[in-house]
């Protein structure tokens, strides 16, 4: 995904400090950038965090409404993920609808906490095939430098366990907010955690300019059971059976390490 | 949010504890953002607004661009949790015509003619909204203009006053803004006493639109020195930064 | 807003009459273009005008529906105001949605309206948070030579005053229509009065040679009471303190003028 | 608007008076906007259509343009209160495909090839709607085409026959248009008799529809005189006016 | 259509031989291309038929749900035709939203099945004024060679013939399935029969070829009871009397040859 | 389509009979469509798909063209009747998702250095869905882009595995997929093991996904044979066609 005659320069630079396992920035391969998770910073929201994962900055708000369930499934709350690269985040953010760039992250943030049931959704029906709560998790991307996936992951996480929802009762089918709010269900915590492939190897947490030369990556979200979840190949180059394998290993790991920053901070 | 019985109590405080030509508590950073060419971020009361500056820079496609000077373009943008209701991301006719006369309000104080064919891009994101985000994206923006180096004729502010129980009052926040009688959004280079934007809603005689405007200006006028107080950190800061 | 030297020069000519108090249509810096006003145009439309302000010709149509009331004034009727710049009218208008000048010159109409309380909203609920009557005010512009704002807002109000409502009954909740009509509940009478600032001059009712050459514009809405409903200003320029002040007072007196053609005709 | 009992009365006249083969009363005027390079306006019935012309002029983006002729465009309209039902003001699918038709049923009057990399843009707007509004347009269009001064084989005149209460009938209204059993709106140039548009929708046996044809061609004609007529008058006002 | 100077050697060397009464494919200027047509090719749709005119080749779905009548025709179901110009039929079509050619495709391919009353849309109420069944008829364009307003009319009445409905009883007012499924109820059967006009002669049925270097055209749907029931003139070009009726002559014979193929297969 | 009671009965056997290892009938042919410059069909189980291959290209606007090498741009589109609810023929975000990594398990295959400045359009239409669309969609592009004559390194495959009821399955049919634990689509170049696309959701631990991996490429593989088998079909037809 690059042509010009400098970056060939610093995608060989790149490269060759790999070979070494070192990275530009200093890092070793499985290394993340410094991580800042700050929960509850939007008060209007009813549940918010903010990543910094290096220079890279997440905000994600939940908000929660009221509305109908998919008809498939009449007795659960439903959950949308929506991500914005927003235009002030990078140079390459257009304004306008959500690209494929945007929609990729979005779906891969929602797979994370939908297949690891993360959020115990059969609690969020209030009225079967009438009435649900609708979970709106907007990731807003506020500066992009590089590995979005994992940032806005974590920062999904954390506004999730920092969600409050007021209470309430039915009278005639109709909502009469109680006093008080109580912590949204939160019974699973998804990590997502990504490689680049650099010069046949695999890095963690790759960072913009390490995206920039990079020929794929790879995104595995595993849950606090140790289980795999959710996995997303990206790029146009390809990875080996090995490295997958090695991948899956690793990712475990540093998922363990990273649930800790925002579940027991 | 529901109506409050009184917006102001018996002896004339605001639902906030404020007097009535109180400014919210103010806070501005600036230079937050790393990939933007400028950028600035400003609380005031519970509102929390981002802004960036990209350019001057190429423009595409090209016959957009003009042989005497660059075009500056402009979006606010409210995020979808910034707000009680969760807002659609697509931007609402409300957001069209604010990014509009937002633009119209910084451009009188660029130069626009010392960087021909180009273009400069200026985002807003308001992440959380208490009333009167317009005016605070135009205090963040202008300092991310400034952060960007963009040459200015001054520094451009904002305030709104507007009438509340039937008295006159600075800075309205949401529910003032929402059940009062009137706002008065205003921008200005205080420096060459120039009013660059002007807006009103609900309804005032023309005495109390003269002391509303009056009352806005004290207003910016406080708001400029903060502006003036935050860049100084920021240079200051990178002073420090090379002399280490 | 002018690059070419051809412009520049007729930008001179404009200015150096406008600081002898001239204008280049002969006019004095405070005249009005002639205008017309010919309600009731389109039998279609529950109400309807047309206004000729000099060779700037706006339509307005006013239709009424049934539909739901917002979800905090569940007892009010709605108020819809749109804005078309159709190409027909001018070279530099496009087909396609609404930009951010037909949205404007809408949302500064609107404001009018709303801001005086001309309709009495209040009046048009059917069933509270149920059915209400939906006021649409569509503003179709024929030809723009200039000032779209004054020329609509005015169409609108002449539209408003010429709008009639079939009269009707409540029956299970339906609305059953029963002979005859009534004229919609107006309250107020809004009229917008709007300023350019060429050569640091104001000038009344801009005309489009005068808007190409304009530095800024201000528009002072007030209503029958003398209060002052809505502001815009527009345009990259700006004005002084001083230059407000003289506007509103003139704005007052101008209104008063063009209310008397349009409410006592 | 109900269903009406009967669409012809016992001494086989219309809803409105008219007899089967009359038109409805028709009034038409050119020149009538200042910013086109031409425009007219027609009354025919309740149907109030307005049509301007912009061009021959240059082609954006340009790789549109072709290089032996000029391109003609065509935009059918409906203002949202020209109908019983608020319209929307998008583009609906019948004026897409409307807008279509209509142009190329002008095209073949127009000499394109004058023009060669040039644009010419026909905007019909239906400010009251009352049935036959495609034919309408195509009439006033044609007369905004030669105010323009754009070189045409011959006016297009447009007019539709149908079939109300098992007779066929002139120039339809909308009443007659939903509830009759067939339409055929027909356009032509009449010196050459070159049919450019023709559309049937309904049941008509193939002897009905021949003779809606002829039907619709003797409308065309009477049609046919009153824009010559329309056009003349415009010329002599000219002429009368430079004499003055 | 045509600009370049090869299309206008070929566009001379058709229209040469048409004046012979000979087309470039071999054909009389009568003749339709060989026609294959397979019902029931999609099996999760409630009707399908794919339809082969000679190159040309185009797929049609008919989906059954259950909506809303219109206002005005309260114990009516509802009847939809979609086209899809699909890039993959031609280097000509782009992806999007539907343009003026498939709006145009879908709206004559509707108004012959519409207008010959060709579905028994009174048949189709469920609860009148609430709930009736709506027809989605999906015209998809596979391979793109000429004349697809006939293709798409003969799938389209091919699927509608194949199509059949869920038997169902009603309950409280809700749909409950019973076993089995009933025809959809079809009444008429139209056929469009199209005529380009080349070098002032009409062909019937135009290939691509004839396409791109005719004038104009012209398409007329004729039902079972050789009625008319819409026609649709296109192209820049114009007709004669004398051709019209020499048209709707040849069609009636024409689609009686085509219903054939469809009917009674 | 309701829940079934059980994915897999007594024997082990699934809902349509299959083996937990075995794959749905499978059949493909290339060439099958005119215009396009390579094309191919394919059904696996229920589903049908449709995929064309345009290019190498112009690119339209020019700036989007590369100097060293070719884009490759791809559309994954349902048909609105492919599945059980009609579907909005708008392009999904489930599509546009599927588009892209689609495109980028292609992309590693295709030698794009040789066409710089240069497109190459992959149109992927699925006909009928049963669950596996976008393996299928995969196996018949790389088929178009044979067909097209576009080099590549290796074909591109792809096959799913999954877990129904406990038990890792291969190739999942629309219920196993709906009702099943999880699905791991995967696509490769079998000749150089080469893994181009890789996602997953459900639940699986670290060595039910090995395993998962394991049979997915086995998949893989045996549909690899038929791809050359189809491939070579097309060129005998074409062999014997000149011989003639």
């Amino acid at each position: 995904m690059i042509s010009s005659i400098v970056s060939r320069v610093k995608q060989k630079q790149i490269a060759q400090l790999i070979a070494k396992g070192i990275r530009l920035d200093g890092r070793k391969l499985t290394d993340y950038r410094e991580i800042k998770i700050e929960a509850g910073i939007i008060e209007r929201a009813e549940g918010s965090a903010r990543v910094l994962l290096g220079k890279t900055q997440v905000l994600v708000g939940v908000k929660i409404e009221v509305g109908e369930p998919f008809p498939d499934v009449p007795d659960q709350g439903v959950l949308t993920v929506n991500a914005e690269l927003v235009p002030l985040a990078s140079p390459t953010f257009e304004p306008g609808p959500p690209d494929e760039n945007s929609i990729e992250l979005a779906r891969v943030v929602d797979r994370g906490i939908r297949e690891s049931k993360a959020i115990a959704l059969e609690e969020l029906c209030i009225k079967p095939g009438k009435k649900v709560f609708i979970i709106f998790i907007d990731v807003y991307v506020l500066n992009h430098d590089g590995n979005l996936i994992d940032a806005s992951g974590l920062a999904a996480l954390a506004a999730l366990l920092n969600t409050k929802m007021y209470n309430y009762e039915l009278e005639n089918d109709e909502i009469v907010r109680k006093p008080g709010y109580t912590p949204l269900p939160i019974r699973n915590h998804p990590v997502a955690v990504t490689f680049g492939k650099i010069n046949n190897q695999l890095v963690v947490d790759p960072w913009l300019e390490e995206e920039q030369v990079m020929d794929a990556r790879l995104t595995i979200t595993t849950d606090k059971n140790e289980n795999i979840c959710a996995i997303q190949k990206g790029g146009s180059g390809y990875f080996t059976t090995q490295q997958i394998l090695d991948a899956t290993k690793i990712a475990k790991e540093k998922a363990e390490e990273l649930r800790k920053l925002v579940v027991e901070p | 949010m529901s109506k409050p019985e009184k917006l102001l109590d018996k002896k004339g405080l605001r639902l906030d504890g404020r007097k009535l030509d109180e400014l919210r508590p103010i806070k501005m950073e600036v230079g937050v953002l790393n990939n933007a060419d400028g950028s600035a971020y400003l609380e005031q009361g519970k509102n929390k607004v981002l802004a960036a500056v990209y350019g001057p820079k190429e423009v595409h496609p090209k016959h957009l661009a003009l042989a005497d000077r660059a075009i500056l373009r402009c979006r606010y943008h409210m995020a979808p949790f910034s707000v009680e209701e969760r807002k659609s991301p697509a931007p609402s006719r409300r957001e069209i015509e604010l990014s509009k006369v937002i633009r119209e309000a910084l451009e009188p104080a660029v130069f626009l003619e010392y960087y021909p064919r180009t273009a400069i891009d200026i985002f807003i994101e308001i992440l959380q909204a208490d009333g009167g985000t317009r005016c605070a994206g135009i205090t963040t923006a202008a300092l991310a203009l400034a952060d960007a180096g963009v040459p200015m004729r001054d520094l451009v502010v904002a305030c709104a006053a507007g009438k509340v129980d039937g008295k006159l009052a600075l800075d309205l926040m949401d529910l003032e803004d929402k059940y009062g009688e009137a706002d008065v959004p205003l921008a200005m280079m205080p420096g060459i006493n120039a009013v660059t934007l002007l807006q009103m809603d609900g309804s005032l005689t023309l005495e109390e639109f003269q002391k509303a405007v009056k009352m806005a200006m004290e207003g910016c006028k406080q708001i400029y020195e903060m502006q003036k107080k935050a860049l100084k950190a920021k240079y200051v800061a990178i002073k420090e930064e090379i002399q280490e």
